[in-house]
C-alpha cells in the first residue's frame, strides 16, 4: 500500500501517483493523488466514518461515488469559501484542501447530538405536527429554535461570496448529458453526421461507468477506445466536450441550463477567472445519456459506515486504487453486483461471503465462488453488526428461515439500477415502469429529447454504445444532418438479471433515505396516518426531500409504500421531478449580476461633470441623476436644496432633465393618433407649440403625463417622466400597430439621441440671451410661453428650445444632441456666470413643482384619476381615447374620493412627512375615519416653511379647514391646513412673464 | 421559451414582454360600457391554445400575435400584428 | 385521537401501531348541505368553519387529486397582514389572527412562526411608501415599525450594505407576520374539519354542476358520481376559470405561474422574512434549514406547474444583490404554482350571477397566508348568504363599478400584480 | 461676450482606457469605440416601403435590407433597424438627417440617432466566447455570417449588432449599437466578461 495512505492498492487506478496532494479532513493531515476525489482519498487512508445523520445524528460512511451521495457531506474551505454539504463523492482533491465534517457537536466521534437516537421512538415521521403546541408562546421562544439550531446540516460562510461568476450562451444541433459509452457513441454519430454536438460530462474525466468498469470495445481495452473516440471528437471542429458540466435543467423551447465548475478543483479560481459559469444551451435535440444510479435494499442497520453501493466499491477499487474494505461482502439482487466480487478478487482483496436474494447463482459464479473460498448464501441481509468504526459482522436470514453470519469489513449492496429519469421528466412527463429490470425507465420526454444507454434502461455495454449511435444518428437526422455517420461500436453485453428486492423485515432502523433519517416503519407509520399519496408521503416523512434529493431513496420508499397498500408500484407513481438535477450555487445563477452590477446603470449626458462637481447622485429607476450640489460649509441636504431653490426662484439656475423619455411620433396621422393616446387633443396643437398631455390606462385611471410639442405639420416631439419611459413606448407601439394599425405613424425613441437640461428662473432670459444666437428672438412675443422651436446657438450648433416651466418660473428647456451634453452643462455655467447661476438636482426640481402644485410619481400612483389630480378640466368631451369609458365608472366619479389638495402644519416650524395620514380634527383614528394621506413634502423656502401635497377624501370642497397628520409609525401627530395646492404664485404670471 | 420573431428569427424569451389574451378587440368608439368592461377585464384564460400579444421589445419593437398553449407553452404560430410593418392596413 | 407530547409517548410504546388516519377517507354520499369544491388550505379551512363556527357539518370537500396538491402545497409560507388599502388591511388582520390561535383550534401543529417580516426600501418615496401603508396598518390596529438603516444593520447586519448598486435605507417590520408549515396548515384542517364530521374527498373531479330548472345549481357532477348540494363552493385558487367556465362563467382573473425555490438546508443563518424593495426576491429560512425563496410571476398565462429559467435567474440575482453570503449555498429545489391572478391584484369572494354557486378566487400571491381567514369569511358567506364584514369590498362586480382594490397601481394587468 | 466651444464627448471617454487590460498575454479580445458618425434611424410612411427602397437604392446604390442584414453601400451602411426600417451609418456628414431629408421626403420618417448610441467594435480569437457571455444569439459563423445583423439585447440592454467583413487574418468582426446612456456600463461588463482572454482596448475615427 503507498505511503502514509493505508488502503491505497500499490497499482492500477486513474490516480496519477506521482502527484501527491495533502489535504485535511477535521484537522487531521492526509495525503491523496491527482485524479482522487475527496471521498476516494479518504477511503484511501482508512477513514469510515465521514459524517452525521440529520435527524438521529447517526454516524455514516461514504454510500457511493457520486453526485447521489447522501451521507459524505463535508464543509468544504473556509472562511468566506465555506461550502456546506459538499459532496465528497464529487469534491475534486487539489493541494491544501480542508474539509470538516458537520452536524455535530463536539466532534464527529463524539456528537452529544446523537443522543437524539434514545428519542428515536418518538421522534417518527411527523412527530412535530403531534406536540410543541402548548403553551403557545413556547414555540418561537423555545421549541422552534432548538429544533432550528439542530436541523440543518452544514454551515454557511455567512459572508459575502468572494468568487465570481458569470452565464453564458451556448447553441448546437445535438446536446449529450453524460459520457459514458452511450453518450460518446451519440456524440460520435452526430459529430460524423455534420452535427453542431456539446456533449456535458458531470465528472471531470469523460468516461462514466468505462472509467470503473472497464470492458471490451470494438476489440480494444475500454480505456484504449475511450482515449481514441475523445481524440476523434476534439478534432472535430464543430463538437464541444466539457467536463465538470452538469446538465440541471430543462426549460421550454429547447433550452437547457448546465454547470460548469470552472474551478472548484483549484484552492481559489486563478485572477480573471470565474469560479463556476452557468451555461444557457439552446439544443435542436437532447440525448439524455445520463446513466443509471444504483439503487440500495432497505435493511436494518443499512446505515452503519462500511456499507456501500456495489458500483461505489467497484469504482473506488477500479478507478481510484482505493480499498474501502479488506474483506468484503456482497449483498445482491442482481447479477451486475457480482462484478464487484470480480473486480474485488482482481485487486487481491477478500471476498466474505455473496448473499444473492435470487433463487439462483449461474454456474460460473459458483466455481468463482469455489475457486476462491467464499460462500454464496441465498437470502438476504437482516442487521448489521458495528458501529462508526465500520462493519464488523452481517446477519443473513437465509431463504428458507434459517440464520448465518458472515465477518466482514465491508458490505457492497445492489438492489438494481434505476435509470437517471429526472432530466425526461422535468416537463411533468411520468416516467414508466418496465417489470424486467423493476425500475421506472423515461416516459413523455420533451420534444427533441431521447434518453440513449443505461438512461433509458439498457444496461449493457453492447446495448449502450449501440442504442447511443442510434440515437445520436436519429438526434443529427433530426437537426438537419445526415453525413455519413460509419458504424456503431460493438461490444458484448453483460447478463442482468435481477429479482425485485427493495426490503427486508427485521429488528433495527432500516432506512429508506439515509441524509433525513427516514426508514421504512415511517413509511409504514405514513400509510396508516393516511399519507398515503406519494406526495403525501414525500412531504409527511421528508422523503427524498435531501440535498440528494431522493436520488438513492425515491423508488425504494415508494416500493415499500406500494406493498404496504398493496397496490402495484406503477400504480402507487412517482412524484414529480423538480430541477434541478443536483444542487447550484445560488451565486451561479446570479452570475455579475450582483453587488454594483446588480443592474446596468445609465448616466446622463452631464453625469461626468456633476461629478466633478460634487453632486450626490440619487437612483432613479437605472439612472444616477444628481440629488443636489453641495457646497463648503453646507451643513446638511436641506441647506443645499434650500440654497439651489432660491437661486433658481431669484436668479436662474439649471438642471438636467435628460432622462424624460422622448419619443419622435412622425406620420400624416401622428395627431389623430395622439388624440386617441392623450385625454386632451393635439391634432389642433400649432406648429411650433407644446402643449401638457395627460394619457390614461384603458380602465381610467392615469397613466403618463408630459409635454408634447409639434416640430412640423408631421412631427410630434413627446416626452413621458422618467420612470415610464419604456412602458409609455411600448404602450404607443400597442396602440400603433395592434389597436390602430390604419394610421399612418412612426415611433422612434429619442431618449438618448438629446441632452436636455432645464433652464429656469428670472434672469433665464438672460443667460439665454449670451448663449443662444442673436438672430433668436427670445422675448415673450417672440417665443412665448409654450413656444418650441430650433435655435442656433453661438458657436455653431442647433438646440430645440422649449418653453416650458416644471417650476412655476420663467423657464426654458434646451435640448442637444447628447454628445454636447456635457459642452452644454459648461457652457451653461459660463453664460450664467454673470448671473449668479446655480446647477440644481432633482431634490430642488422636487421642491419647485410641490410648491408650484405640480402633480408628479408619488400623485400618479395608479389609482387616481385626472380629476383626482385637479386636471378632470383637459378632458376632451368631442372623442374617443383610451380610457375614456371606464373613467366613467361610478366608483371612479364618486364625489368622495381622495383628491390633490396642499398640506401645510398649522404650526409653521413642525416638518410634515410624506405618509402622514389624514384624519378629521378631534377624532380617533380608525378604519373608519382614514381619509387620506400626505403623498409628497419638501421644506418650502418659498414658503418658509414645510409644505406639502395629499390626497384626501373632498379635499377639494375642505380648502382652510384643520385636519389631524396622524403618524403613529413616526410617532407623529400634528394639524396641518387644507388649502390650494398651488402654493407658488398661482395665476402663473412668473412662468408666463 | 424561444419565439421565432417573424422579423428577426427565434429569439430567447428576455427579449419579449407579455401583455395577454388577443382575441378582445378594442370596442368601437360608442359600443358601450358593458363591452368595454368586458374587453378591459374578463378573460377566457384559457387551459390550452391560446391567441396572445406579445412584444419583441428587446429586439425589432414589433408586436406580435403568438399562438401558444398554456398547458405545455408549446408555441404553435406567430404573426406580426396589422401594423407592425409599414404595409397598408385597413381602407 | 387527540396529538400530545404524552399520545405520542404512549403510541411509542406500542411502535405507533394504534395511529389511525390523520383524515377519514370518506366515501361520497348522495347529498350535502354544502359541498365545497377544491381540498386545498381554503377549501378545508372553510369546511372547518362551517363546521366549528357556523354549525353546518354535512359538509363534503372535494379534492380532484390529494388534499393540498395545488398552491397550499406549493408556496412560500408565509404569513403577513402588511397591506395597505381598506379591503386588505381588516381582512388579512383576520386572517392573521387566526393564524395566532391556530394550533390550538385544530389540535395540529401548523408551525406558526411569528419570526418578522420585514419589507426593505431602498430610496425615499419608497419609504414614503411604507409609512403610508404602515400608518395604515397602526390605523387598522396592526403591528407595525418603520425602521431606519441603522435598525437594520443590526437586525440583519450580513446583508450588503457595502457595495450594493440599491443600499438599502431601511425598512417596514412587522413583527408578528412570518411563516407557517403550509402542508400541516392543510392536513390539521383535514384532521379537524373531519373530526367534525366534515367528508373529504380525494380523487374526485368536478367534471360539472347540476342545475335545476331555473338554473340554481344543485349539486355537481363529479369522477365519483353525481353528488348533490344544497350550495357550492368554489375554492379551487389556479383552476377557478376553468371550473367557473363549467357554470358559463367568465372570470377577471388569469392563470400565472410562480416559482418558488428552497436551498440545501443548512444552520441557521436568516432569523425573519425578508423582501427587497429593488428586486424580484424575498426569502426566509424553514425549520429543516432550507432558505425558502421567490420572487417574481414568470409574466405569461400558464397552467403548466413549471417555471422558466430567466426568472429563476432574476430571483438568483436579487438574492445575491442583497446578501452575496449565499453565493455558495445551494439551490436545492424549483416549483411552480398556478396563480388566479385577478385584475386589480386582490381577491375575490362573492355570490355568482349563478344562484347557489359561491365564489373564492383571485388570490394572486396571497392565498397562503389569508388561508384561515379566507375559510373563516367563504363560510360566513355560504352560511349567511350576505359577505362577512371584512369581505365586503371582495365582491365580483367591483371591476364594473370602479371599486378596484389596487395595491400595486398597475390596473387591469395581471401580471403586474 | 464669452466663447463657447462645443466639444463632443463620447460617452465612453471617461471609462475607456486605451491598452491592455485583464490577463495577461496575447489579448483574445479588441474591442475598439467608433467615434463620431452620422446615424439615422429610416422607416417607412404607412404603405411606402416601395417608395422607401427605391428611394434607399437611388440614394446609396445598395438597397435596403428587407431581413435582418448589413448592407454595404456606397459610402455608408445600411443596417436593418426592424419591419420596414433600417439605419443609415456614415461619416462626414454626406448623409446625416439634414442631408438625407429630401431624399426620404415622400416615403420614410427619419430620426437623427447620432448621439444616441455607441458604436463598439468586438474582435479577436476570443471575440465570440465574450459575447456569448452577453448575447443569447448564435453568432456560430454558418448562422450569423458576415453582414448579418439583429436589433437583440445584451445584458438585457437594447443593442443593434452586425458582422462586418473579417480582418486579413480571417478573423469576425462585430459591431454594436448601443443606446448612449447604457454605454457606460455595458462597457464594464464587456471588460468583465474578456478579462479572462485578456483585452486590447482602443477607440477610432474610421467606420470598419
Amino acid at each position: 500500500m503507498a505511503g502514509g495512505q493505508t488502503n491505497r492498492l500499490n497499482n492500477g487506478g486513474l490516480i496519477d501517483r506521482s502527484a501527491p496532494l495533502n489535504f485535511r479532513f477535521d484537522g487531521k493531515s492526509f495525503s491523496g493523488f491527482e485524479g482522487d476525489t475527496l471521498a476516494s482519498a479518504l477511503v484511501a487512508n482508512g477513514v469510515k466514518l465521514v459524517g452525521r445523520s440529520f435527524k438521529y445524528h447517526r454516524p455514516r460512511g461514504i454510500l457511493t461515488a457520486g453526485s447521489e451521495e447522501p451521507n459524505a457531506l463535508v464543509e468544504l474551505r473556509t472562511g468566506a469559501r465555506r461550502e456546506p454539504n459538499t459532496k465528497a463523492t464529487t469534491a475534486e482533491l487539489y493541494e491544501g484542501l480542508e474539509a470538516a465534517s458537520q452536524n455535530r457537536w463536539p466532534s464527529l466521534r463524539f456528537d452529544v447530538m446523537s443522543v437524539n437516537q434514545l428519542f428515536s421512538p418518538i421522534f417518527v415521521a411527523g412527530f412535530y405536527y403531534k406536540t410543541f403546541m402548548w403553551p403557545a408562546k413556547f414555540w418561537e421562544a423555545i421549541y422552534e429554535p432548538a429544533i432550528r439550531r439542530a436541523a440543518g446540516l452544514g454551515r454557511a460562510a455567512g459572508v459575502a461570496d468572494p468568487d465570481h461568476y458569470d452565464k453564458a450562451w451556448a447553441h448546437c444541433d445535438v446536446l449529450i448529458a453524460g459520457s459514458g459509452p452511450a453518450g460518446l457513441a451519440a456524440a460520435l454519430a452526430a459529430g460524423r453526421s455534420g452535427a453542431r454536438v456539446i456533449l456535458c460530462e458531470e465528472d471531470f474525466a469523460f468516461g462514466g461507468r468505462l472509467l470503473s468498469d472497464g470492458g471490451t470495445i470494438d476489440g480494444l481495452p475500454a480505456a484504449e477506445w475511450l482515449s481514441r473516440a475523445l481524440a476523434e471528437l476534439a478534432a472535430m471542429p464543430d463538437v464541444r466536450i466539457l467536463t465538470r458540466t452538469t446538465l440541471f435543467g430543462v426549460y421550454d423551447g429547447g433550452t437547457y441550463g448546465a454547470l460548469e465548475r470552472v474551478n472548484d478543483h483549484m484552492p481559489s479560481p486563478p485572477e480573471h477567472q470565474v469560479r463556476q459559469r452557468m451555461w444557457r444551451i439552446v439544443a435542436k435535440r437532447y440525448v439524455v445519456a445520463a446513466g443509471a444510479l444504483e439503487r440500495p435494499i432497505v435493511f436494518a442497520g443499512n446505515d452503519t459506515p462500511g456499507v456501500m453501493m456495489a458500483s461505489a466499491m467497484r469504482t473506488y477499487v477500479g478507478r481510484y486504487a482505493a480499498v474501502p474494505a479488506k474483506r468484503i461482502a456482497l449483498f445482491t439482487n442482481n447479477e451486475d453486483g457480482w462484478r464487484t466480487v470480480e473486480t474485488a478478487l482482481g485487486a487481491g482483496l477478500q471476498i466474505a461471503a455473496v448473499i444473492d436474494a435470487r433463487p439462483d447463482v449461474s454456474p460460473s459464479h459458483r466455481s468463482l465462488a469455489s475457486r476462491n473460498g467464499f460462500t454464496v448464501l441465498h437470502g438476504s441481509v437482516s442487521g448489521v453488526d458495528g458501529g462508526k468504526d465500520g462493519v464488523r459482522k452481517i446477519a443473513v436470514s437465509l431463504t428458507g428461515g434459517a440464520r448465518a453470519e458472515v465477518e466482514a469489513d465491508g458490505l457492497a449492496v445492489s438492489g438494481g439500477w434505476n435509470p437517471a429519469v429526472g432530466l425526461t421528466s422535468y416537463h411533468r412527463g411520468r416516467p414508466k415502469w418496465r417489470d424486467d429490470i423493476a425500475a421506472f425507465v423515461p416516459d413523455g420526454a420533451p420534444p427533441g429529447m431521447v434518453a440513449a444507454g443505461a438512461a433509458n434502461g439498457d444496461f449493457g455495454l453492447g446495448a449502450c454504445l449501440a442504442k447511443g449511435f442510434a440515437a445520436g444518428v436519429a438526434a443529427a437526422h433530426g437537426a438537419g444532418h445526415s453525413g455519413k455517420a460509419g458504424t456503431a461500436p460493438v461490444a458484448n453485453d453483460e447478463a442482468f438479471s435481477l429479482t425485485p428486492l427493495w426490503h427486508v423485515a427485521g429488528k433495527g432502523k432500516a432506512f429508506v433515505d439515509y441524509q433525513h433519517d427516514v426508514t421504512a416503519s415511517d413509511i409504514e407509520l405514513a400509510q396508516r396516518e393516511g399519507f398515503e399519496s406519494v406526495e403525501h408521503l414525500k412531504r409527511y416523512t421528508t422523503l427524498g426531500m435531501a440535498t440528494d434529493q431522493g436520488k438513492t431513496s425515491n423508488v425504494a420508499g415508494l416500493a415499500i409504500m406500494a406493498a404496504v397498500t398493496g397496490k402495484s408500484i406503477p400504480e402507487t407513481g412517482t412524484t414529480i421531478y423538480r430541477p434541478p438535477y443536483v444542487p447550484v450555487a445560488i451565486g451561479a445563477f446570479a452570475g455579475h449580476h450582483r453587488d454594483e452590477t446588480f443592474h446596468a446603470t445609465r448616466l446622463t449626458p452631464s453625469h461626468h461633470w456633476a461629478a466633478e462637481q460634487g453632486a450626490v447622485f440619487v437612483d432613479t429607476g437605472l439612472w444616477k441623476r444628481a440629488q443636489w450640489y453641495p457646497r463648503a460649509g453646507e451643513k446638511d441636504w436641506l441647506e443645499s436644496v434650500t440654497r439651489e431653490v432660491k437661486a433658481v426662484r431669484s436668479g436662474v439656475g439649471f438642471c438636467d432633465v435628460s432622462t424624460l423619455g422622448k419619443i419622435d411620433v412622425h406620420g400624416l396621422d401622428a395627431g389623430a393618433f395622439l388624440d386617441r393616446v392623450y385625454i386632451n387633443t393635439f391634432s389642433n396643437l400649432a406648429v411650433g407649440k407644446a402643449r401638457y398631455g395627460l394619457m390614461l390606462r384603458e380602465d381610467g385611471i392615469v397613466y403618463d403625463d408630459g409635454t408634447t410639442s409639434r416640430l412640423a405639420e408631421d412631427h410630434y416631439f413627446l416626452t413621458t417622466t422618467t420612470a415610464k419611459a419604456g412602458l409609455v413606448m411600448q404602450h404607443l407601439e400597442f396602440c400603433r400597430q395592434v389597436l390602430f394599425p390604419e394610421l399612418d405613424v412612426q415611433l422612434t425613441s429619442v431618449s438618448d439621441q438629446w441632452a436636455q437640461f432645464s433652464i429656469a428662473g428670472p434672469k433665464t432670459r438672460d443667460l439665454l440671451k449670451e448663449i443662444v444666437d442673436p438672430a433668436e428672438d427670445l422675448s415673450n412675443e417672440g417665443f412665448p410661453f409654450m413656444g418650441a422651436r430650433e435655435v442656433a446657438l453661438r458657436g455653431g450648433i442647433k438646440a430645440r428650445l422649449f418653453r416650458i416651466s416644471f417650476s412655476g418660473e420663467m423657464a426654458f428647456e434646451i435640448s442637444v444632441p447628447a454628445r454636447y451634453g456635457e459642452a452644454m452643462a459648461r457652457n451653461l455655467m459660463l453664460a450664467g456666470e454673470p448671473f449668479g447661476v446655480t446647477p440644481y438636482g432633482t431634490e430642488a426640481l422636487g421642491v419647485m413643482r410641490i410648491e408650484k402644485g405640480h402633480v408628479a410619481g408619488p400623485e400618479l400612483n395608479g389609482t387616481t384619476t385626472a380629476a383626482d389630480l385637479g386636471l378632470g378640466k383637459m378632458t376632451s368631451t368631442k372623442k374617443d381615447f383610451i380610457g375614456r369609458v371606464m373613467a366613467g365608472r361610478e366608483a371612479l366619479v364618486a364625489p368622495d374620493r381622495q383628491v390633490v389638495v396642499g398640506v401645510k402644519p398649522t404650526d409653521r416650524a413642525r416638518r410634515l412627512r410624506s405618509g402622514a395620514h389624514i384624519i378629521p380634527k378631534g377624532q380617533t383614528p380608525g378604519p373608519g375615519n382614514d381619509q387620506g394621506y400626505v403623498t409628497s413634502v419638501c421644506f418650502s423656502p418659498t414658503s418658509d416653511q414645510w409644505i406639502g401635497l395629499a390626497l384626501v377624501e373632498r379635499g377639494r370642497e375642505r380648502i382652510g379647514e384643520i385636519v389631524h397628520a396622524h403618524d403613529p409609525i413616526r410617532a407623529e401627530d400634528y394639524d396641518v391646513e387644507l388649502c390650494n395646492p398651488v402654493f407658488y404664485d398661482p395665476d402663473g404670471g412668473r412662468q408666463r412673464g | 421559451m424561444r419565439i421565432v420573431c417573424p422579423f428577426c428569427g427565434e429569439r430567447e424569451l428576455g427579449e419579449f414582454t407579455y401583455l395577454g389574451d388577443a382575441k378582445p378587440v378594442r370596442p368601437a368608439a360608442g359600443a358601450g360600457a358593458d363591452a368595454v368592461y368586458d374587453y378591459v377585464y374578463l378573460r377566457d384564460n384559457i387551459a390550452g391554445v391560446m391567441s396572445e400579444n406579445w412584444y419583441h421589445g428587446g429586439g425589432c419593437r414589433a408586436w406580435l400575435k403568438v399562438t401558444r398553449n398554456t398547458l405545455t407553452h408549446e408555441i404553435s404560430a406567430i404573426e406580426p400584428a396589422a401594423g407592425a410593418g409599414a404595409a397598408k392596413v385597413g381602407a | 385521537m387527540k396529538y400530545s407530547i404524552f399520545s405520542l409517548a404512549r403510541a411509542a410504546l406500542s411502535g405507533h401501531k394504534n395511529w389511525q388516519r390523520t383524515w377519514r377517507d370518506a366515501t361520497p354520499k348522495d347529498r350535502y348541505d354544502v359541498v365545497i369544491i377544491g381540498g386545498g388550505g381554503h377549501g378545508l379551512a372553510t369546511a372547518w368553519f362551517l363546521a366549528s363556527e357556523y354549525g353546518i357539518k354535512n359538509v363534503a370537500v372535494l379534492e380532484k387529486g390529494w388534499i393540498g396538491s395545488g398552491n397550499a402545497g406549493r408556496n412560500t409560507t408565509i404569513i403577513r397582514s402588511n397591506y395597505g388599502l381598506p379591503g386588505n388591511t381588516g381582512f388579512y388582520e383576520l386572517s392573521m389572527k387566526l393564524w395566532e390561535r391556530m394550533e390550538q383550534d385544530l389540535n395540529y401543529n401548523a408551525m406558526v412562526s411569528q419570526r418578522g417580516v420585514i419589507n426593505l426600501y431602498h430610496s425615499d418615496a419608497q419609504r414614503d411608501a411604507y409609512a403610508r401603508r404602515g400608518n395604515t396598518m397602526r390605523i387598522n390596529g396592526i403591528d407595525a415599525e418603520l425602521l431606519d438603516l441603522a435598525a437594520v444593520k443590526k437586525m440583519m447586519p450580513f446583508l450588503n450594505f457595502d457595495n450594493a448598486r440599491f443600499p438599502v435605507q431601511g425598512g417596514l417590520l412587522q413583527r408578528r407576520g412570518g411563516t407557517a408549515r403550509h402542508d400541516a396548515v392543510v392536513w390539521g384542517y383535514a384532521h379537524a374539519a373531519s373530526g367534525l364530521g366534515v367528508d373529504i374527498i380525494q380523487n374526485c373531479e368536478v367534471t360539472g354542476f347540476v342545475r335545476d330548472a331555473n338554473g340554481k345549481v344543485t349539486g355537481v357532477e363529479t369522477s365519483r358520481g353525481r353528488i348533490g348540494a344544497g350550495k357550492v363552493g368554489m375554492a379551487v385558487a389556479g383552476s377557478s376559470s376553468r371550473v367557473a367556465e363549467m357554470a358559463g362563467l367568465r372570470l377577471p382573473i388569469e392563470s400565472h405561474v410562480l416559482q418558488a425555490f428552497v436551498s440545501e438546508a443548512i444552520k441557521p443563518l436568516i432569523p425573519n422574512v425578508m423582501t427587497f424593495g429593488a428586486g424580484h426576491f424575498y426569502v426566509s429560512q424553514s425549520d429543516k434549514g432550507g432558505l425558502v425563496f421567490g420572487g417574481d410571476i414568470d409574466g405569461y398565462n400558464s397552467y403548466a406547474q413549471r417555471g422558466n429559467l430567466p426568472v429563476m435567474e432574476d430571483v438568483c440575482e436579487g438574492g445575491m444583490a442583497l446578501m452575496p453570503m449565499i453565493g455558495r449555498v445551494r439551490l436545492l429545489r424549483q416549483w411552480g404554482g398556478i396563480m388566479d391572478m385577478s385584475m386589480d391584484g386582490s381577491p375575490i369572494i362573492d355570490k355568482t350571477p349563478v344562484d347557489g354557486l359561491y365564489l373564492n378566487a383571485g388570490w394572486c400571491y396571497g392565498g397562503f397566508k389569508a388561508t384561515p381567514g379566507s375559510g373563516f369569511v367563504f363560510a360566513h358567506l355560504l352560511a349567511r348568504d350576505t359577505p362577512h364584514e371584512e369581505a365586503v369590498r371582495f365582491r365580483l362586480d367591483r371591476f364594473r363599478t370602479g371599486a378596484m382594490i389596487d395595491e400595486k397601481g398597475q390596473g387591469a394587468q395581471p401580471n403586474l400584480h | 461676450m464669452a466663447e463657447f466651444s462645443w466639444d463632443v464627448r463620447s460617452p465612453l471617454d471617461r471609462a475607456l482606457a486605451v491598452g491592455r487590460y485583464g490577463a495577461r498575454g496575447d489579448a483574445g479580445v479588441t474591442l475598439t469605440e467608433i467615434r463620431n458618425f452620422d446615424l439615422v434611424q429610416v422607416m417607412a410612411r404607412r404603405g411606402k416601403a416601395a417608395e422607401m427602397a427605391k428611394a434607399a437604392k437611388a440614394r446609396f446604390g445598395s438597397a435596403a435590407p428587407k431581413t435582418p442584414q448589413a448592407v454595404q453601400g456606397s459610402d455608408a451602411t445600411l443596417i436593418w433597424s426592424g419591419p420596414d426600417q433600417f439605419f443609415v451609418l456614415s461619416k462626414g456628414g454626406k448623409h446625416a438627417i439634414g442631408a438625407l431629408g429630401q431624399a426620404f421626403a415622400q416615403s420614410a420618417s427619419l430620426s437623427d440617432q447620432s448621439h444616441a448610441r455607441v458604436l463598439i467594435s468586438v474582435s479577436g480569437v476570443k471575440a465570440r466566447a465574450m459575447l456569448a457571455k452577453l448575447s443569447s444569439i448564435d453568432l456560430h459563423s454558418g448562422v450569423f455570417a458576415v453582414g448579418a445583423a439583429a436589433a437583440t439585447s445584451m445584458d438585457h440592454t437594447s443593442v443593434t449588432l452586425w458582422r462586418g467583413n473579417d480582418l486579413a487574418d480571417g478573423l469576425a468582426v462585430f459591431n454594436v449599437l448601443v443606446f448612449a446612456t447604457f454605454a457606460e456600463s455595458l462597457w464594464h461588463t464587456m471588460l468583465d466578461s474578456a478579462a479572462e482572454y485578456g483585452l486590447a482596448i482602443a477607440h477610432s475615427e474610421q467606420l470598419a
